[in-house]
């Protein structure tokens, strides 16, 4: 399932969702991304999620299928949130469960990673020196990339 | 064709969303990049450096060489941030 | 912070506890493990958790303390069950949070294969055919010596 | 000696706690699973395959040739199951 929205979400529940009524889940694995206060040196007093609605979901989607498709899953969550955000504020959850732990613990690293490099969304900091665009970083597209490297037959 | 601009692009072209339709010999994203930066203004600003601009064509990501037409939505961006 | 116990755990808020008032965690990540109804072709009406009480705490907190020492995590939680627990009952998690995402996911990964491996817990199944020990996975051997291997100077 | 026994070990032995005493001679774990072996009965089937036998000694993991005395606390348990 797949949600992209302004609003705060209930981790607890959303995580109970991904195994209820189905008594086949032997783990439920997940990641939670806060809003910190700190950019290397510089205090973040606030963010500001941008993203392009009509393409966010088509990617959510396509990585939601890629990782239903790679592990034996039972189901995938990905909730992202847009908007203006403060330090300690949640910014997505992802979750995958799964009869089986690997499965779950991969297939979960897998969703964030490529969410990271492949979904379309662009953070504006609130510094003491005004907005700043947040810069891609080198080591997500090293984290998204060990992914294609684990299967070389499916290069994305 | 339907051109719109995110984050840092956005505000150095200006606009966050414009039709536009662009000639004949304008047949790749990368042709559009080249008219859009004759443009001037912002629009040069915001494509000074192609290495920082993502591109995406009916919300799928593409390369530089990805042929466009009338008919497409064209998003220009700064490689992606979220999660 | 460990906590051995016969009762269920509340996800949302032990996940909460992990970053509240700390707005240097961007990251918390988790693994929630539940009974399944099945074991292999056999169905499974309940099982039963035994451990060793003074030795659980202790390993525990060894794991704990190995992964606080190779990631740079803000908190770390160990929640496991014993006693007799029925399909969809949850019983363990484990989480991390850090500032930074890979820290927290490969240290909760990290805590729940050493845990399967360490911590002195052992299933008794129900099944039609009676009480039945579950028997260590090779897998699960497999799962924690990928940790050693990962810093081969510290051979556990 | 205090000697625990877990899971099926516990229900071969027939006991889940006891305290023992052995002869001097018993200076290791090996020394100790040999002689509970020769006490009979639960204890025979509970140490008849010790590759399955895991062992701690003051609730640490130890190998067979771990030394042991009478203030020890000595468990026996199959290989461990949890989360």
């Amino acid at each position: 399932m797949i949600r992209v929205q302004a609003e705060d979400f209930d981790v607890g529940r959303e995580l109970e969702n991904l195994s209820k009524g189905n008594l086949s889940v032997g783990g439920v694995s997940s990641f939670v991304g806060l809003v910190r206060d700190m950019a290397g040196d510089q205090t973040i007093k606030a963010m500001t999620l941008e993203h392009y609605p009509e393409m966010t979901k088509k990617a959510l989607a396509k990585i939601e299928a890629e990782a239903l498709n790679r592990w034996p899953l039972e189901a995938t969550l990905i909730i992202h949130r847009y908007g203006r955000l403060e330090p300690g504020d949640r910014i997505v959850l992802v979750a995958a469960s799964s009869a089986h732990r690997e499965a779950a613990i991969e297939a979960c690293h897998f969703l964030i990673d490529w969410l990271k490099t492949q979904a379309p969304f662009w953070k504006l900091e609130e510094t003491p020196d005004g907005g700043q665009w947040v810069d891609a970083r080198n080591a997500d597209d090293k984290a998204a990339g060990r992914w294609v490297n684990k299967d070389p037959g499916r290069a994305e | 064709m339907r051109i719109l601009y995110f984050a840092w692009l956005r505000e150095k072209a200006g606009v966050s969303e414009e039709t536009i339709t662009p000639p004949d010999t304008v047949a790749t994203v990368a042709d559009l990049i080249e008219w859009q930066r004759q443009r001037g203004d912002g629009y040069g600003e915001a494509f000074a450096d192609t290495a920082v601009v993502k591109v995406a064509v009916n919300q799928e990501h593409v390369g530089l060489d990805h042929p466009i037409s009338n008919a497409d939505e064209v998003a220009f961006f700064p490689p992606v941030t979220g999660g």
